[in-house]
C-alpha cells in the first residue's frame, strides 16, 4: 500500500473537523481513501483507471458521510437532531430525509415486535455499559421508560414528514445511521463514473457494501472479526454483491454477580436482552437491511440463532458466553 | 353608493347560485385553460407597464383581477 | 459459535417461520425505500424572467419616459411561485402645470422657488423643471394552502426623489366546483410620503414671487396619504375555451391627495372691465393659486373580464371596468386584445377606450369673483372630463428553447373637454389634446 | 487467516422479493371498504404495445395514473413513477399511466421527449375518469391485487413523495392472499 496523497475537504463540509482523508495506491487500478467518521475508521475501495473519478467520487462519499453524521448527532447543537429535539410536544415537518428514517424506522418496529424502536436511546441516561459493575436501580428504569415507546411519538405513517415529539423523549438513529451513510456513500459514489467500468467497496467501521464483484471479476476478500483476542477464529469471506452489517457488544457490557449484561436493552422492558450474542453479522443487499436484520437478531437473545437461521440469510454468530 | 353595494351583492351572489355550478368543465378538459395565454392577465409585465401610464394620464386605476382559472391541475 | 461453511446457499428458505421470512422481505423493502430516496429527482426550480424596456413619448416635446422592468418568477411546483419585480423609469420634459394659456405672456415660479419659467402668449403654461427618476422593488409569494383554498402576499417600495411608497398586500382564494370557480378577497395597504420641491404649498393660496416669500417659510417638508384596498372577486369557467372574471373593489385613500406642483388660473369675470376673461391681477401680479384636494377619496370599481379561445386557437380578451368614487368622478374603460396565433409567432392588436367626467372640484380656472368661496379646486387635466383612446399591436416570437422575444408599439390619445370661459379667454386653447407613443421591447428567458 | 470460505451473496440486487407481508396499513382504505376499480375490462389502446385493460394485470399492484401532456404536475411525476415501477417491480408492481389529451398526437408528443418506464395507455375521450372520480389532474388510484381501489392522490406534490411511497410499500407489504 503507497500513500499517494491526502484529500483535503473544505471545512465547512467537515462540520465536526476530522483528519484529513488520505488516498492510499494497493497497485494497479486499486485504490483506497481512508478517512473518519462517527469514531470509526472508514475505508473506500475503488478499482477503477480514471484516478480523477476516483478522487472525485471518494470525496463526494466522504462529503457524505460526514453529512450524515453531522446531522443526526446527538453531540452537535446546530444540526437537524438538536433541531428535532428542541421543538418538543409541536408539530413539526421533518424534511425528506429523515421522514424517510422515521418510516423506516416505523417498518422496523412494527415488524419487530417493538422490540427495535428509535426512542430507546434514553435508557443509556440510566444504564452505563462500561465493564463495570454498576446496575441502575428498577426506579431508574422505570424513569427512564416513561419517555421510551415509539407509539407514544405524534407520528404517522400517511405522513411521515409530520411529528409532535412528546418532551423528554429522544430519537436516536445511531443504530441505522452507520449503515445508512455507507449505502449512500456507495450510491453517491457510483453516481460519479457513469459508463466507466468500475468497482467499489465501503467499508464503514466494519459495516460493508459493494457495487458488485471487482473488476477481475472475483469478490472482494472481507474479515469477518470473532472478538476474541487472539482472531483465531476470523474469517475471510468473499463478498461479490450486497452488504454486510455487524452488530455486537465488543466491551460494552456491565458484569454482575457472574452475569453478563449486555449493552442490547429491550425498549419494552427497560432490561438488557439475556443470553445475547456477542456479536452477530448478516449479509443482505444493502447495509441499512443488513444492519436492521442483525440488530434484531441480537435482540431475540438465546434465538437470535435460530431466528437468523429462519431469515434464509447468510449470517455468522459469536455467542461465547461469559 | 349603498346602492351600488346592493347591485353588486346581489348581481354576485345570484350568478354564484345559479350560474356557477352548472358552469365549468371536468379536470381532464382544462387542455385550453391550462395554457399560459389563457390566464387572465397572462403578460403582466406589459399590464403593469401600461397600468403605469394610464394610472398617471387618467383618474382612475386598479380594479383589475388577479389569477383563476389556468390549469387547475390539483 | 455458529460457524457457516463454505458456498453456502443463500436460496435455502425455512418454510417453518414463515413469520420471520415475511419480516425480512419488509425490511428489504423498507430499506430499499430509504436508500432509494435520494435518486427522486426533484421538478427543476428555475427562475423565468420577463425582461422588457419601454419608450413613451408625448407629441410636442412634452414628456418622455424610458422604463425598463425586470420581473423573476420561480416556480416552485404549479401553484407555488414567488416574484421579484424591479422597475425603474426616467421621465424628462414638461408638463402642464394647471394655469389657462393667455393673451400676454405669464411668469411662473418655478416649485423650489428659487427660479422662474415662462409660457409665451396662447402657449400651455408648461412646467419644464419636470424629471424624475423612480425605482420600484415589489415582491409577492403564492402558495397553495391545501386543495381548496390558496393564499397570496406581496410587497412593494417605491422611491422617487420626492416621492416614497410603501405597501404590502395579501389574498386568499377559495376554490369551488372543482375550481371551476374562484373566489378571491384581497387586502392591501400602501404608506406613501411625498417631499415636494421647495416644501408642502399651502392649498388656494397664492403662488408667491420666490421663496422669500412668507408662504414658504411656513411649509412643512412632507406629507403622506395612506390607502386601503379590499377586492373581491369571482372567477369562473364558463367552458373549455372561456372563463371570465368579475371583481368589485373599494379603494380609500386618505392624508395629502393634491398635486403640490399643480396651480390654478384666477379669471377676471368682471365683464364690465377691459380684462374679462384676462388674468386676475394683485398688486400688478397675475393671481395663480395652488390646487387643494378633499383628504380623502373613496374609490369604488366593477370589473369584468373574459378570455375565450376561438376553434383557430385566436385568443380574444375583453374587459370592461366602471370607476366611481366620492370626487364625482365616474368612468367606463374597455379594453380589447385579439391575438392572432401562428405556429411559433403571435399578432395581437389591441383597443382601449377610457372615458372619464370630472370630479365636482374640478376647474379650468377659478372666476376672480368667486375664488374665495371655493373650498377645493384643481385644474388638473386628469381630474376633469376626459377621453382617451390607444391603439396598440404586438408582435411575438417564441423561439426553439422557449424563450420569446416581443414587441409592442402604441399609441395614446387624450382629449380634453369643458367649459370655454368667457371674454379674452374663449380665445384660448383650454382643452389641448395629449399624443404619446409607446414602444415596448422585451425579452422572456 | 483462513481465506477458503467463499459466500455468494445470491441475495437478489436491492429490493428484492417482497410478495407476502402483513403490515399495518393505515394510510389504505381498508380491504372491507374499498371499491372496485371502475372499467377494469374496458381495452384501452397502448403506446408501444397492444391495447390492455385493467384486468389484464390483475395481481399486480397497480398505480393507475390519468394525467394529460398539458399539465404541469403530469409531467413532473413522470421521473418519479418510471422509478417507482423499476424500484418495486419485482415485488409484483405496476404503474398503468392513462393519457386523457383530447388532442392524442400532443400526448404522443409528449411521450416521445419523456419516455416512460411504464405503461402508457389512452383514453382520448375521456370515457373512464368520470366513474373513476378524477377530480384533479393527475389523479392516480392505488389498486391492489385484487383490483380494489386502495388509496387515492390528487395532484402530484414533491413534498409529500414519501407518502406516496409509503403507501405503495404498505400496500406491496399487505399478504397476497388477503
Amino acid at each position: 500500500m503507497k500513500f499517494i496523497q491526502k484529500l483535503p475537504i473544505e471545512a465547512r463540509l467537515n462540520p465536526s473537523k476530522h483528519p484529513v482523508p488520505t488516498v492510499w495506491s494497493e497497485g494497479g487500478y486499486s485504490y483506497r481513501v481512508q478517512f473518519e467518521c462517527m469514531a470509526s475508521d472508514y475505508s473506500i475501495l475503488i478499482e477503477c483507471d480514471r484516478v480523477d473519478l476516483v478522487i472525485e467520487a471518494a470525496k463526494k462519499a466522504i462529503i457524505e458521510a460526514w453529512r450524515i453524521e453531522h446531522k443526526f448527532s446527538r453531540y452537535q447543537v446546530d444540526n437537524t437532531f438538536s433541531m428535532i429535539h428542541s421543538w418538543p410536544d409541536v408539530k413539526q415537518t421533518l424534511d425528506q430525509e429523515t421522514a424517510q428514517l422515521m418510516l423506516f424506522s416505523y417498518h422496523a418496529h412494527q415488524v419487530s415486535g417493538g422490540l427495535f424502536d428509535i426512542t430507546s436511546g434514553i435508557l443509556r441516561q440510566a444504564w452505563r455499559f462500561d465493564g463495570s459493575d454498576n446496575l441502575p436501580s428498577p426506579e431508574q428504569i422505570q424513569t427512564s421508560l416513561v419517555h421510551v415507546g415509539w407509539e407514544k411519538l405524534g407520528w404517522s405513517p400517511q405522513s411521515p414528514d409530520q411529528l409532535c415529539l412528546p418532551k423528554g423523549m429522544e430519537l436516536d438513529f445511531g443504530g441505522i445511521g452507520k449503515e445508512y451513510a455507507v449505502d449512500k456513500m456507495l450510491k453517491l459514489s457510483l453516481s460519479i463514473f457513469g459508463d466507466v467500468p468500475v468497482a467499489v467497496l465501503i467499508n464503514g467501521g466494519g459495516d460493508i457494501a459493494c457495487s458488485g464483484p471487482r473488476l477481475d471479476g472475483q469478490g472482494w476478500r472481507v474479515g469477518i472479526e470473532s472478538l476474541k483476542a487472539d482472531h483465531t477464529s476470523d474469517q475471510i469471506i468473499s463478498l461479490s454483491s450486497g452488504a454486510l452489517a455487524t452488530s455486537g457488544d465488543r466491551h460494552r457490557f456491565l458484569l454482575k454477580s457472574g452475569v453478563r449484561y449486555s449493552h442490547v436493552l429491550n425498549p419494552l422492558t427497560g432490561w438488557p436482552v439475556e443470553k445475547a450474542p456477542r456479536s452477530v453479522t448478516v449479509a443482505a443487499p444493502n447495509c441499512v437491511n443488513a444492519g436492521i436484520l442483525a440488530t434484531l437478531s441480537l435482540l431475540q437473545g438465546n434465538n437470535a440463532d435460530a431466528f437468523l437461521k429462519s431469515l434464509a440469510v447468510p449470517y455468522w454468530i459469536y455467542s461465547e458466553r461469559g | 353608493m349603498s346602492k351600488h353595494f346592493m347591485l353588486m351583492g346581489v348581481i354576485g351572489i345570484t350568478f354564484l347560485i345559479t350560474g356557477c355550478s352548472e358552469m365549468g368543465v371536468k379536470a381532464w378538459e382544462r387542455d385550453v385553460l391550462a395554457q399560459q395565454e389563457m390566464s387572465l392577465i397572462n403578460e403582466p409585465v406589459e399590464s403593469s407597464l401600461n397600468d403605469h401610464v394610464y394610472f398617471s394620464k387618467e383618474a382612475s386605476s386598479g380594479g383589475q383581477g388577479f389569477g383563476g382559472g389556468g390549469c387547475g391541475c390539483n | 459459535m455458529v460457524v457457516k461453511g463454505l458456498e453456502v446457499a443463500v436460496v435455502a428458505v425455512t418454510k417453518t417461520m414463515k413469520k420471520n421470512h415475511e419480516l425480512a422481505k419488509v425490511l428489504a423493502a423498507a430499506s430499499c425505500a430509504l436508500i432509494g430516496s435520494l435518486s427522486t429527482a426533484h421538478a427543476e426550480e428555475s427562475w423565468d424572467v420577463d425582461s422588457a424596456f419601454l419608450l413613451y413619448s408625448e407629441s410636442d416635446g412634452r414628456v418622455s419616459a424610458a422604463e425598463p422592468v425586470i420581473s423573476a418568477t420561480k416556480n416552485y411546483d404549479s401553484e407555488t411561485r414567488l416574484n421579484v419585480k424591479l422597475v425603474a423609469d426616467t421621465l424628462t420634459g414638461a408638463s402642464a402645470n394647471g394655469a389657462t394659456p393667455s393673451d400676454e405672456a405669464q411668469t411662473f415660479t418655478s416649485p423650489s422657488g428659487n427660479g422662474t419659467y415662462t409660457a409665451a402668449v396662447g402657449d400651455q403654461p408648461l412646467d419644464d423643471t419636470f424629471r424624475d427618476t423612480r425605482v420600484a422593488l415589489s415582491s409577492n409569494w403564492n402558495a397553495p394552502i391545501n386543495r381548496d383554498w390558496a393564499y397570496g402576499v406581496g410587497g412593494y417600495v417605491s422611491k422617487e426623489h420626492d416621492y416614497q411608497s410603501l405597501g404590502v398586500s395579501s389574498s386568499v382564494s377559495r376554490y369551488l366546483n372543482q375550481k371551476n370557480t374562484t373566489l378571491t378577497l384581497g387586502l392591501g395597504a400602501a404608506n406613501d410620503t411625498i417631499n415636494p420641491e421647495g416644501g408642502v404649498p399651502t392649498g388656494l393660496f397664492q403662488v408667491p414671487e420666490s421663496a422669500s416669500s412668507s408662504e414658504f417659510a411656513q411649509r412643512d417638508d412632507s406629507e403622506s396619504k395612506s390607502i386601503m384596498d379590499a377586492v373581491f372577486g369571482l372567477t369562473q369557467v364558463v367552458n373549455r375555451n372561456t372563463i371570465m372574471q368579475f371583481n368589485y373593489s373599494i379603494n380609500t385613500s386618505s392624508g395629502y391627495l393634491t398635486d403640490p406642483y399643480k396651480i390654478l388660473s384666477v379669471i377676471d369675470d368682471d365683464s364690465t372691465g377691459n380684462n374679462y376673461g384676462g388674468n386676475y391681477t394683485v398688486n400688478n401680479r397675475n393671481l395663480y393659486l395652488y390646487e387643494k384636494r378633499p383628504d380623502s377619496r373613496l374609490k369604488q370599481s366593477l370589473y369584468w373580464q373574459t378570455k375565450h379561445q376561438f376553434d383557430n386557437n385566436d385568443i380574444l380578451d375583453v374587459s370592461y371596468r366602471y370607476m366611481f368614487d366620492d370626487w364625482g368622478i365616474t368612468s367606463h374603460t374597455i379594453d380589447a386584445k385579439y391575438r392572432f396565433r401562428f405556429d411559433h409567432q403571435y399578432l395581437e392588436p389591441q383597443l382601449r377606450w377610457y372615458s372619464q367626467s370630472k370630479a365636482d372640484f374640478y376647474h379650468r380656472y377659478l372666476d376672480s369673483s368667486a375664488y374665495t368661496e371655493v373650498d377645493f379646486a384643481s385644474a388638473d387635466y386628469r381630474l376633469g372630463d376626459l377621453d382617451t383612446y390607444t391603439i396598440g399591436l404586438r408582435y411575438g416570437y417564441q423561439f426553439a428553447d422557449e424563450t420569446e422575444f416581443y414587441t409592442r408599439f402604441s399609441l395614446y390619445h387624450q382629449e380634453s373637454s369643458g367649459d370655454d370661459g368667457y371674454g379674452k379667454l374663449t380665445s384660448q386653447e383650454l382643452y389641448p389634446g395629449l399624443d404619446a407613443a409607446m414602444l415596448m421591447i422585451g425579452y422572456k428567458f | 487467516m483462513v481465506a477458503k470460505p467463499y459466500f455468494l451473496i445470491a441475495a437478489t440486487l436491492c429490493c428484492g422479493l417482497l410478495l407476502s407481508v402483513t403490515a399495518s396499513a393505515s394510510a389504505l382504505i381498508s380491504a372491507d371498504e374499498a371499491k372496485k376499480a371502475p372499467h377494469a375490462s374496458q381495452q384501452l389502446p397502448q403506446y408501444q404495445g397492444k391495447p390492455q385493460s385493467l384486468q389484464d394485470v390483475r395481481g399486480d399492484v397497480l398505480l393507475v395514473d390519468f394525467w394529460a401532456s398539458w399539465c404541469g404536475p403530469c409531467r413532473e411525476s413522470f421521473p418519479w413513477m418510471t422509478e417507482m415501477q423499476a424500484k418495486y417491480k419485482a415485488q409484483g408492481f405496476k404503474v398503468i399511466a392513462i393519457n386523457l389529451d383530447q388532442d392524442k398526437q400532443q400526448a404522443l408528443d409528449f411521450l416521445k421527449e419523456y419516455s416512460p418506464g411504464f405503461t402508457v395507455l389512452f383514453d382520448n375521450n375521456a370515457t373512464m375518469p368520470d366513474r373513476f372520480g378524477v377530480i384533479g389532474m393527475p389523479t392516480s388510484f392505488l389498486v391492489d391485487r385484487k383490483g380494489r381501489i386502495r388509496a387515492v392522490h390528487t395532484g402530484f406534490h414533491q413534498d409529500q413523495l414519501a407518502n406516496y411511497e409509503s403507501v405503495i410499500t404498505q400496500l406491496l407489504a399487505e399478504s397476497e392472499g388477503k
